[in-house]
């Protein structure tokens, strides 16, 4: 899992998002806007693709760690992260 | 003897398709049982009959359409039976008792049960009302998947739904162009007439006044982190259950708030039942009813808001969650919206709207700081309540959710 | 077609009657055994009018001597197959009659566990292979055990009954036949009361000489006087001795006479009733006791002794059959196979 | 091991020379079992090693040549039976069913019939409609009788093996097309058992569900389709009574869609039992109504081209698939 690539991480995560949304064009979200409002992703939504990732990634993200979940960069940013940590 | 009617579930329905029926003649119906189908505007809602008792007769046929309020079934209700004169109503006899298994007393040697074990159906019907061709697999994998098979393309045996047809209709779905949505314009084209129904009646009959106050939920952010902290992700709170909970706590301060504008008068709810707003991908809304949202506990009002907004998607909800609702609370937050100025459900008499959680200035101890605040208000019916008794709501609102440990005090 | 007489007793053998034995002790096992019979059966039929027992009942009652007189010639390791008109048989055989009584109940105490009924009595620690409803159906099987006990070098021997009917039946040729052609030990034993259930012999036959039938498949065939149970006894121990020394199967015809209707349900259409009150003039019991008290057999009073202990037993019987218990349901599909096997 | 590859007839005969070696209980008794050498040489050469006590020539009295295999099972031996073919069988119906299926149950449990019934079965030889039928999905219907159908080579050697250690009536049905077909078996005759079907193909879109005379052709079908592009999964039941339900709606549960092949006629069939059973127990796993490949129904005729046209073939095989497959 650790030396999943940027690109295979990034898949994943716009898997977790179209399983909630299956609407969402991501390719047309600014990499740097917020997402969840851009993709229409409520709270509820957001719970889910987290428990999405989890199982596919095996990462919990605690809920203190929300604010750097903000942009997509940033939430990929985080999983690299925590799975090489 | 009582008659199960065509219910109404919403101010705007007219009538109803009667699908399939879930009982028969003879059988045994509890209170909260989920009797048929209906098909409405909205799509296929599950009734519930709120009488037990025994089915005398169904009265109306699968594929019918009634008006609201014609009668589906006649219920023999408990003890009835005894009640002799009623039966006279309809000129017929009172039906003798049935005779029961137990009230043999010879012995009667059975057989063992050797036939397999039943297997469960779960309901195949388009939202036409006409059974659909689908094979049994793709059935019970569409409803895996909460996939409405009804307008799937197909390609199986004598034009059958197949497994596969609906595992590519699902990976079409994924890939950005939703079947559902697809499969689904009709009912959404009459979802969209119904909710213009409404919100026009709303407009035209109902004299809104409008209150809004801005929150600091600093200290309701921070009872939600600790809640949380040591939680796994399945087992979180969301946000909106404290707002949820805050306008349900308020409402038994303000109970002129909590209930329906008919027939001229105002008739208060019975409890206190939220309408939560869900806005439906692909477009429309839903407000089914959180029953009891006064007296659940935080876990249990998640698990209550997690299954009405699966099932929300999935239409999948029930008859009584589109009528019980005193008022209706929608959270547009989320969709980055500072606040909201709703509009009201009818018959209900009041709306709550949440804007978005955002850092603002505030004043704490005479300083300036940045803290996390939400606007939130209230659209309520004039025949029904003036601005005072709003205010006092929406200032209890207020302070419920600033002072968060009074949500669930211990 | 020529149509014999009805023939009121047997030619073939002179009558011998309790003058023929000189055992007392003999004369009064037979008279025991055909009272014990006749009293068991009255009492079936008195039980299947009150409810007891039901399905068919199928009595023996005129026929008795036979079972009686024949059964002692036949040894434990030897082998027996019967019709559904067995009690006598079974009763004669060994089977203890509270387990007969308890099957025609249908009781899980009954000799079949109450799966087989009144004609269906089985009991293997007997060698007593039941119960045949299927006229002419246990033929072949006696074949088959004779088979085995020649193949293993065995001296038993398989006495096989059967009635007038099963004469008609293919499996009869079949049977006798191949016994013959492979030389088996088999006693086949045929109980001819005149009627295949309502059809008379003259009807249903176009030889009505049953031994000389048999005799065409050449094995040695005897007809004997089945009213007669010393009769009955000396002519089946000669046969059992042939058949036991090797020499192939043998074919014995019992004439004799069924008093009572074929079965419970049946208004006797078919028959006279003076030609019934003609028989009963020689039952078998009666005409026992009377001769061998005549002849100074037996006393006057064994009778009455014999009477007695035959009423304790049958009483025995029916009480054992009334304790009995009802087999529960979740057994019902046991012993189907004797392996454990899925439908 | 050694591998050797022979006819379906001779690995029956194997069968029944390991069984009469192994067991002195064991006799073979039926109709031209011995000097002729077996309606269709079976045991031709049996009665020279074994003897005519053990290889029993019977009279034409199918139904006490078969009640007396009953007789001495019930006695202690281990009896095979031949019925010439299945339609003679019923001459001793009376004695199979009155008999050797009741007599356990009837009894409470005091007798059991260790006894072997083989017969050939099946169509195909132009021998017209008092020889040709395929009736052992009627003895699958009775209680207390097991039914058999070996399709392969080994299953022909071993399963009459396995028969005789059961304790209950086995029927073994040999369908007559397979005896002249060659195939391998493995070392000496192994019993095989009679309570699993088996997987003799894996596939994964269709079931074909068969046995006996007809896995072959399946199997060819089963190629044939394989050629297309279409992977078919055949099952061979190998025991017609009972049935492996597991391992049918195992199969049901991977492919989804399935086609029963019978010789037998369709109406009141052996498919039509193992579809009911798969509508009972695999509904929700069907993606397709489940489809039979069956005789037609008439009486076997004797024209090579009627006859052709009323038994399943390769071609309706592959056709049923095609129309499952949409």
């Amino acid at each position: 899992m650790a030396n999943l690539s940027r690109d295979t991480l990034r898949e994943t995560v716009i898997d977790a998002i179209l399983a909630v949304a299956p609407e969402a064009d991501i390719d047309a979200l600014p990499p740097d806007r917020p997402w969840r409002e851009a993709l229409e992703i409520d709270s509820f939504d957001f719970l889910n693709i987290l428990v999405d990732l989890e199982k596919r990634l095996g990462v919990s993200v605690p809920e203190s760690d929300y604010h750097e979940l903000a942009t997509l960069e940033g939430l990929i940013d985080y999983l690299e992260r925590r799975l090489a940590g | 003897m009582s008659e199960f009617r065509m219910p109404s579930l919403g101010a705007d329905m007219e009538s109803g398709t009667l699908v399939e029926w879930n009982i028969r003649p003879g059988e045994r119906v509890e209170r909260g049982q989920i009797v048929c189908v209906v098909e409405t505007q909205k799509g296929a809602i599950d009734v519930e009959i709120w009488e037990a008792g025994t089915v005398e007769r169904l009265v109306a046929e699968e594929g019918q359409k009634v008006p609201v309020g014609e009668v589906l079934a006649v219920i023999l209700g408990d003890g009835e039976k005894d009640e002799g004169g009623k039966a006279e109503d309809d000129g017929r006899e009172t039906p003798a008792e049935r005779p029961t298994p137990e009230a043999s007393q010879a012995p009667s040697p059975r057989a063992p049960d050797l036939s397999p074990p039943p297997t469960t159906a779960t309901p195949d019907v388009a939202s036409s009302g006409v059974r659909l061709r689908i094979s049994p697999a793709a059935r019970r994998r569409a409803a895996e998947l909460g996939l409405d098979p009804a307008g799937v393309n197909s390609s199986g045996i004598d034009g059958s739904i197949t497994l596969e047809d609906i595992e590519r209709a699902a990976q079409a779905a994924q890939g950005g162009q939703s079947t559902r949505a697809v499969a689904t314009t009709d009912a959404h084209a009459a979802m969209r007439q119904a909710i213009a129904t409404a919100m026009a009646r709303s407009k035209r009959e109902i004299p809104h006044y409008y209150l809004g106050n801005t929150l600091c939920v600093e200290p309701a952010l921070a009872w939600l982190e600790t809640h949380n902290a040591e939680r796994p992700v399945t087992e979180r709170l969301i946000f909106p259950v404290l707002q949820l909970r805050a306008v349900a706590l308020a409402l038994e301060a303000v109970p002129e708030l909590n209930g329906w504008f008919v027939d001229d008068a105002f008739q208060p709810a019975e409890g206190v039942h939220l309408g939560v707003a869900i806005a439906l991908r692909g477009g429309g809304l839903v407000a089914p009813a959180l029953h009891d949202a006064d007296r659940l506990a935080p876990d249990v009002m998640m698990a209550a808001l997690r299954d009405l907004l699966t099932r929300a998607r999935k239409d999948r909800l029930r008859s009584s969650e589109l009528t019980a609702a005193g008022l209706t609370v929608t959270n547009l937050g989320d969709l980055g919206v500072e606040s909201v100025q709703g509009v009201i459900y009818p018959p209900q008499v009041a709306l709550v709207g949440f804007g978005r959680i955002a850092e603002r200035p505030w004043v704490r101890d005479g300083q300036v700081v940045a803290a996390r605040c939400l606007h939130a208000s209230l659209a309520a019916d004039h025949r029904v309540t003036d601005g005072a008794l709003g205010a006092r709501f929406l200032t209890r609102l207020t302070d419920l959710l600033t002072e968060p440990e009074r949500l669930w005090p211990t | 077609m020529t149509a014999s007489p009805p023939q009121e007793g047997p030619d073939a053998s002179p009558a011998i009657g309790a003058a023929g034995l000189d055992d007392p002790d003999r004369a009064r096992a037979l008279m025991w055994q055909m009272i014990r019979i006749r009293r068991f059966e009255e009492k079936c039929a008195e039980l299947y009018s009150a409810g007891k027992i039901r399905g068919f009942l199928h009595l023996y009652i005129g026929e008795e001597a036979i079972a009686a007189g024949a059964m002692p010639a036949l040894a434990e390791r030897d082998t027996v197959l019967a019709t559904y008109r067995e009690h006598g048989h079974a009763l004669a055989r060994g089977i203890p009659a509270g387990a007969i009584m308890a099957e025609m109940f249908g009781k899980q105490e009954g000799c079949s566990r109450g799966r087989g009924g009144s004609m269906h009595l089985f009991d293997v620690e007997w060698r007593f292979i039941g119960g045949s409803a299927i006229v002419g159906g246990a033929l072949p099987l006696a074949v088959g055990y004779a088979l085995a006990d020649r193949l293993a070098g065995r001296d038993s021997v398989t006495a096989c009954f059967f009635g007038d009917g099963a004469v008609a039946e293919g499996e009869f040729h079949e049977s006798l036949n191949l016994a013959t052609l492979w030389q088996l030990p088999v006693l086949f034993l045929c109980e001819n009361n005149r009627y295949a259930m309502g059809t008379a012999l003259e009807r249903h036959q176009s030889q009505v000489d049953l031994a000389a039938k048999a005799a065409a498949y050449r094995l040695p065939s005897e007809s004997v006087d089945g009213m007669d149970v010393v009769a009955v006894a000396r002519a089946t121990e000669a046969a059992v001795d042939r058949v036991r020394a090797g020499q192939g199967p043998m074919f014995l015809e019992y004439r004799t006479y069924r008093f009572r209707a074929h079965s419970m349900f049946d208004p006797e259409h078919y028959r006279d009733k003076a030609e019934v009150e003609r028989w009963r003039q020689r039952c078998p019991v009666e005409t026992f006791a009377r001769d061998a008290v005549a002849c100074g057999l037996l006393a006057a009073t064994v009778r009455d002794e014999v009477e007695r202990e035959v009423a304790e037993e049958v009483d025995a019987a029916v009480a054992f059959a009334e304790a009995g218990t009802w087999e529960p349901v979740e057994h019902l599909c046991r012993d189907v196979y004797a392996r454990e096997v899925r439908p | 091991m050694t591998t050797q590859t022979i006819a379906y007839r001779e690995a029956l005969r194997q069968g029944l020379r390991a069984a009469l070696a192994d067991d002195e209980r064991v006799f073979l008794m039926g109709e031209d079992v011995g000097r002729y050498g077996g309606t269709y040489a079976v045991s031709h050469g049996l009665l020279e090693e074994f003897g005519e006590a053990r290889i029993r020539d019977t009279p034409l009295s199918e139904s006490t040549f078969t009640g007396a295999g009953i007789g001495a099972a019930l006695n202690g031996m281990r009896p095979i039976v031949e019925i010439m073919t299945v339609n003679f069988s019923l001459l001793a119906l009376d004695q199979i069913i009155n008999n050797a299926a009741t007599l356990r149950h009837m009894s409470g449990g005091q007798l059991n019939v260790p006894l072997v019934i083989r017969m050939t079965t099946g169509g195909g030889r132009q021998l017209a409609a008092q020889h040709s039928h395929s009736l052992e999905g009627w003895y699958a219907h009775i209680p207390g009788l097991r039914i058999v159908a070996p399709a392969t080579h080994e299953d022909a050697r071993g399963m009459l093996l396995a028969a005789l250690e059961d304790p209950d009536p086995v029927l073994i049905f040999e369908h007559a097309l397979l005896l002249n077909v060659e195939g391998t078996v493995e070392g000496e005759p192994r019993p095989m058992e009679l309570d699993h079907a088996a997987i003799r193909r894996e596939g994964g879109q269709v079931s074909l569900i068969t046995y006996g005379g007809m896995l072959h052709k399946t199997l060819a079908a089963a190629d044939q389709l394989a050629a297309e592009g279409i992977d078919t999964e055949v099952l061979d039941l190998r025991t017609l009574r009972p049935l492996d339900d597991a391992a049918i709606m195992a199969s049901v549960a991977k492919t989804h869609r399935v086609v029963v092949i019978d010789e037998g006629w369709r109406s009141g069939s052996l498919s039509a039992e193992i579809i009911t059973r798969i509508n009972e127990q695999a509904f929700f796993e069907l993606d397709a109504p489940p489809v039979r490949v069956c005789t037609q129904e008439v009486p076997i005729p004797y024209a090579r081209h009627l006859e052709d046209a009323a038994i399943p073939q390769v071609e309706d095989i592959v056709a049923a698939v095609h129309r499952l497959l949409g």
